[in-house]
């Protein structure tokens, strides 16, 4: 019986001190996916991820739509950060049509693209606070989220799926008074995430409880490929608005937060800290962007592409993210790839959790800045 | 069935052939760029094939047999680190499947910019049985360790099999999917 | 002692919020305010016209049955359908509009940025939920209603904190 | 437009309950009445005002204040009132439930938010009845492999054994259920009762995450047992009694947190890893083991060890309060009863009526007891106050925190005791 068995099905050989625990996909601490641990008393032996719970064949879709119609669906894997992950769709399509973008959409991308990012690191920071038990830390991100919510809604008019971004430009120009509202927001936003500091990143038991845990090397931040914050975390400066500026972002004022510790605690504040340096860009591309102007160039219906690839990637709340379009003279694209952070990130995951404690699963899990349903695509 | 694959293939190489010195007539192709590709071109000579070179992204096409070879190199010699990502292109019409791997690099300064484009082709099999067919490729894990997943993906979208791939397994598809891999062209979407 | 500091700043932080104002918005009985009356597009300059994406409104002394917003919806939803209206306009010789199912709508716009006619806008309007699936579905003569909202709460910023006023 | 109920008809329903109401008075009438009657003439009855209190007589005084009172004040002094009202499971369940509404409002103030708002009209003061009835009315889901019969009894005997614990806490002089001489010792029996417990129902429920959570409780119960004890003995060595009541009335002068700090604030630390709270709450963790050792508990069953788990916060609290800050004690600040009441009678618009045994409690008891009670909620506010704060810690912090530094400060704790009692300063035959 046990021969003719599938590979994937074979029964193992089990030590009885071993216990498997089958994390998720229905567990308060692993989101839309299921994280297959085995544990020697409290100790993790092995680890395997197994994501693909959500996951909805964008690429698939993508293939069936043309390039304007394709924006609505592309946000979907990550609804919080939307904007951040049609930007690069929308860079790439532009290369491939040959479209130059209005200086003004590209300043109200920027300013889209930050607000995206502080409200989906909200929303991370909000269940990193859940998983570590710590009730506050979920209810004021996910209240002081709002704040920037009600400015991309006042923007783009939706809350979360925005489809703002078209290649070309963004969808509608800013509302009225749309400055001063932002700037104000904005300011308060930044006063309460300074907030945090004393509850939650100077928390003495946060800090025992994170810190020297899930140490992820410089060596193997590289070799693993990881991106964003985790890469940040463990001492690589690189992130991409630095290094391969898109758009305006050559020509505004911020720096990247990099740590050396590469454990969970860094890999927890390098998103906190990037968001204060989001506020300085929404303060400075305020301040730069042209008064007035077009913001969107009138492309004509069913657009096609040359017989060409172009691969873009754009720094996310998560990390890089890269869309690779192969079109073939057709109104659809031939092949769009959306290269994730998550996906990236989550190898590190079995490596980390290899010899840690049970305990420290979600905060590891979590501090890679893993979002399941982007991960699935 | 193979002569026809082979006259394919040489009139794509005879077509990119042709439209590669007519690119670089027209524009002034960017030193750096340029300086990377002549590096790998200078090693492996024929072996390799310069599909382009634009700003900050260079493409190669190499053949299967020599993919192993020509990412160690990129690896040893051009400081390219890690995969950002690799994927799967279904060509029907050529019979062929491509894998691309998009190459960057965290620890040389002048590379941040730049993604290198790896490029090769699997041969693809009308009626795919995915691990047990012709449809193989060396693994690049042993070499770029952040491909691991990429490759685990592409080989269950597409039913590529990466020899020397530890972990050949599904990844995101359920464990009993049996239908075609999804992303070949022949698996079509319901009404579409 | 720096334990102990830590903990002392933790628990004087928490007690400190206690004073502070609280942020939520009691939906049914307080709704936020929007800009403008809703999303509409101009096709003259290619530019939309910031607003919410709610329900959608059809002008239909406008509407030309052209099906354009349908093509446009097909690669998205494949939420509009056109169907023949009794009214009798000039300008639409084949008396077909669209008849929108909200069921399926992703709010994303794009059939208001396919209308070059100006006939095809959104409202402020977002309150559409039904116990069935026939009432999602929208007829021309329920698109042409202007919806009456009552939306008057906007974030307000003061000393004690944030509050939707 | 879908109907909840398709063949709702309004007369059926009227005629549904009047058919409901005839049985009940029906069953009522034939075969509650006389079981009554019958049960009461086996009754033990009080005897009042020098007449023996029949059932005849009972039901007869009940019509007339002035009469029923002697029979109240009798009934208080029955075990059953101890036991079932006044400073027994009653009063402790009022608190329990006054906590659980306090912790959701105050939590709710501290996140930002509103809380309970709708249910009972007042800032939605009747949302633990709400939830209450919810429980009640949920189905009891049993796992198929589970061993039953302990599965079920473990959160029976969890409130028991919670209740017992309640049994022995003294509200006001005279006023405790169970006034033992080694009362202390009998706490830190029941105490050990909760891990066993706790281990049962983890292991009946035969399944992985509450097994993993009931060790995790094995473990951290065991490991604060100790230091809780040992914090516990300096004020033991400075009463010289282990009398709960005793160790309450010796502190009229100065509550022994002036003298004990160290080991009030040791006791306070352990009575958050014993009631499992945040940042303590490892057994339930739920980003990690879902919720521990309660995950396949459902319905009332669930609701039980919740009632179990509120009625141990605040017997911890309350032993807080009777071993480190007074008791009852403090200055009196009840009014006096007016003259009018005992002499004269209580006006009722037109009616006077003179009832004599009042007040039902004396002026001393009612101030002990409202020194109590505040002393309690305010322990109750500070040990609800880090779930608002704090994260969860890890186990290894835990335990070390427990048998390193928990227990080294009891031992600093008992030492300062000694010091005390032998400089003469404290304990019996002391200065002060």
């Amino acid at each position: 019986m046990t021969a003719e068995l599938p590979p994937g099905l074979a029964l193992q050989k089990v030590d009885e001190r071993i216990m498997t625990l089958n994390v998720g996909p229905q567990h308060p601490g692993s989101g839309h996916m299921r994280i297959i641990v085995q544990i020697d008393g409290d100790y993790i032996v092995a680890c395997d991820p197994d994501p693909g719970y959500v996951h909805r064949g964008e690429e698939k879709m993508a293939e069936y739509r043309n390039y304007i119609t394709n924006i609505p669906h592309l946000e979907r894997p990550v609804i919080h950060d939307s904007c951040n992950i049609l930007y690069p769709y929308v860079l790439g399509v532009e290369e491939l049509l040959g479209i130059e973008v209005p200086e003004r959409a590209k300043y109200i991308r920027v300013i889209a693209s930050e607000l995206n990012r502080c409200i989906y690191t909200m929303y991370w920071l909000a269940i990193y606070g859940i998983f570590l038990g710590h009730s506050t830390m979920f209810m004021w991100p996910a209240g002081d989220r709002e704040l920037l919510i009600d400015l991309m809604e006042k923007m783009s008019g939706a809350r979360v799926t925005h489809a703002h971004f078209v290649p070309g430009g963004v969808r509608n120009d800013l509302p009225p008074n749309f400055e001063d509202v932002c700037l104000r927001q904005v300011n308060y936003f930044e006063k309460r995430i300074k907030e945090y500091a004393a509850i939650f990143y100077d928390n003495p038991i946060l800090i025992a409880r994170t810190e020297k845990t899930g140490i992820l090397s410089r060596q193997d931040a590289i070799r693993l490929g990881t991106t964003g914050s985790v890469l940040r975390a463990s001492g690589v400066d690189y992130d991409l608005r630095k290094k391969e500026p898109y758009d305006v972002y050559d020509e505004l004022d911020f720096q990247t937060n990099v740590l050396k510790e590469g454990d969970s605690y860094a890999r927890s504040k390098v998103p906190w800290l990037d968001m204060m340096e989001s506020c300085r860009i929404i303060r400075h591309a305020l301040e730069k962007m042209p008064k007035s102007g077009s913001v969107r160039v009138k492309l004509k219906p069913n657009p096609k592409g040359g017989d060409d690839s172009v691969y873009k990637r754009v720094e996310s709340g998560r990390g890089s993210l890269g869309c690779y379009i192969v079109s073939d003279k057709k109104p659809e694209p031939y092949r769009v790839k959306l290269s994730v952070g998550s996906f990236r990130n989550l190898i590190a995951l079995p490596y980390l959790l290899k010899g840690e404690k049970l305990g420290n699963m979600p905060s590891v899990y979590w501090s890679l800045n893993y979002w399941p349903v982007e991960a699935d695509r | 069935m193979s002569e026809e694959k082979e006259s394919i293939e040489t009139t794509e190489k005879q077509a990119s052939a042709d439209k590669k010195p007519a690119a670089t007539k027209e524009v002034d192709l960017p030193a750096f760029e340029k300086g990377i590709a002549d590096k790998i071109v200078a090693k492996f000579g024929e072996k390799t094939k310069v599909a382009f070179v634009k700003p900050d992204r260079v493409r190669i096409n190499v053949d299967k047999e020599d993919v192993h070879a020509v990412a160690e190199f990129i690896r040893d010699e051009l400081n390219f680190d890690h995969a950002e990502s690799v994927s799967g292109v279904d060509y029907p019409q050529d019979k062929e499947i491509e894998v691309v791997y998009h190459l960057g690099s965290y620890t040389d300064a002048s590379l941040a910019r730049q993604v290198l484009v790896l490029a090769t082709r699997a041969p693809r099999e009308e009626n795919p049985i995915p691990g047990n067919d012709g449809t193989k490729l060396p693994s690049l894990r042993d070499i770029f360790y952040s491909v691991e997943f990429f490759e685990r993906e592409v080989f269950e979208m597409l039913g590529v099999y990466f020899n020397g791939h530890p972990d050949n397994r599904r990844l995101l598809l359920p464990e009993d999917w049996a239908d075609l891999p999804p992303l070949r062209k022949d698996f079509a979407i319901k009404g579409r | 002692m720096g334990t102990a500091t830590g903990i002392i700043k933790a628990l004087n932080s928490g007690i400190k919020h206690i004073a502070i104002k609280r942020f939520t918005l009691r939906y049914p009985e307080e709704k936020l305010k929007f800009v403008g009356d809703g999303y509409q597009f101009d096709p003259s300059t290619g530019v939309g016209i910031a607003g919410l994406k709610g329900r959608h409104m059809l002008f239909h002394d406008h509407c030309t049955g052209c099906q354009l917003c349908s093509i446009a919806c097909e690669g998205v939803a494949e939420a509009i359908a056109m169907v023949k209206v009794p009214d009798q306009q000039t300008q639409n010789k084949k008396s077909i509009m669209p008849q929108i199912d909200y069921g399926k709508c992703v709010f994303c716009g794009l059939c208001v940025d396919a209308c070059p006619f100006y006939a095809l806008y959104m409202t402020n309007d977002y309150e559409l939920s039904s116990f069935s699936k026939e009432g999602l579905i929208y007829t021309p003569a329920q698109l042409a209603v202007k919806p009456y909202v009552t939306q008057d709460s906007e974030i307000k910023i003061t000393d004690r904190g944030a509050t939707h006023g | 437009m879908s109907v909840i109920a398709p063949k709702f008809k309004f007369s059926e329903f009227v005629k549904s309950i009047l058919d409901n109401l005839f049985w009940f008075l029906l069953i009522f009438a034939l075969i509650g009445v006389p079981l009554v009657q019958i049960i009461l003439f086996y009754v033990e009855m009080p005897v009042i005002n020098g007449e023996l209190l029949t059932p005849f007589l009972a039901l007869t005084w009940l019509a007339d204040p002035s009469r029923t009172l002697p029979i109240l004040k009798a009934f208080m002094t029955t075990d059953l009132f101890r036991i079932a009202a006044f400073p027994g499971f009653g009063f402790a369940a009022l608190l329990a439930a006054g906590t659980i509404f306090v912790e959701r409002k105050m939590l709710a103030k501290l996140q930002l938010r509103v809380g309970p708002f709708y249910c009972g009209k007042i800032e939605g003061i009747l949302q633990l009845m709400g939830d209450g009835l919810k429980l009640l009315s949920k189905e009891i889901i049993i796992p198929a492999k589970a061993d039953k019969p302990i599965f079920w009894a473990a959160p029976v005997i969890f409130v028991g054994a919670a209740a017992a614990f309640v049994a022995l806490i003294p509200v006001a002089p005279g006023w405790v259920v169970a006034d033992v001489d080694v009362g202390l010792l009998a706490v830190f029996a029941v105490i050990g009762f909760f891990p066993i417990i706790t281990i049962l129902s983890a292991w009946s429920a035969n399944s992985k995450f509450p097994f993993i959570g009931g060790i995790r409780a094995l473990h951290q119960m065991v490991s604060f047992e100790i230091p809780l004890i040992l914090s516990l003995l300096g004020v033991v060595i400075l009463t010289g009694t282990l009398n709960l009541s005793e160790i309450a009335a010796s502190q009229s002068a100065f509550p022994w947190i002036v003298f004990l700090p160290v080991g009030a604030i040791v006791f306070f630390i352990t009575i958050l890893a014993e009631l499992e709270r945040i940042p303590f709450d490892l057994p339930e963790a739920e980003s990690e083991i879902v919720a521990g050792w309660l995950t396949e508990f459902s319905g009332m069953m669930y609701g039980l060890v919740q009632l179990g788990t509120y009625l141990k916060l605040y017997a911890f609290a309350a032993l807080f309060v009777v071993l480190f800050l007074g008791g009852w004690n403090g200055p009196m600040i009840w009014p006096p009863f007016p003259e009018e009441i005992i002499t004269k009678g209580i006006e009722a618009g037109p009616i006077t009526v003179q009832i004599p045994g009042l007040p039902l409690f004396s002026q001393e008891t009612l101030n002990g007891i409202v020194w109590f009670v505040i002393k309690t909620v305010g322990v109750i506010f500070f040990i609800l106050l880090p779930r608002g704060v704090f994260p969860r810690i890890r186990i290894d912090m835990l335990l070390s925190l427990g048998w390193y530094k928990l227990i080294g400060m009891a031992f600093i704790n008992i030492f300062i005791a000694l010091g005390l009692l032998y400089a003469g300063v404290l304990g019996p035959g002391g200065m002060l």
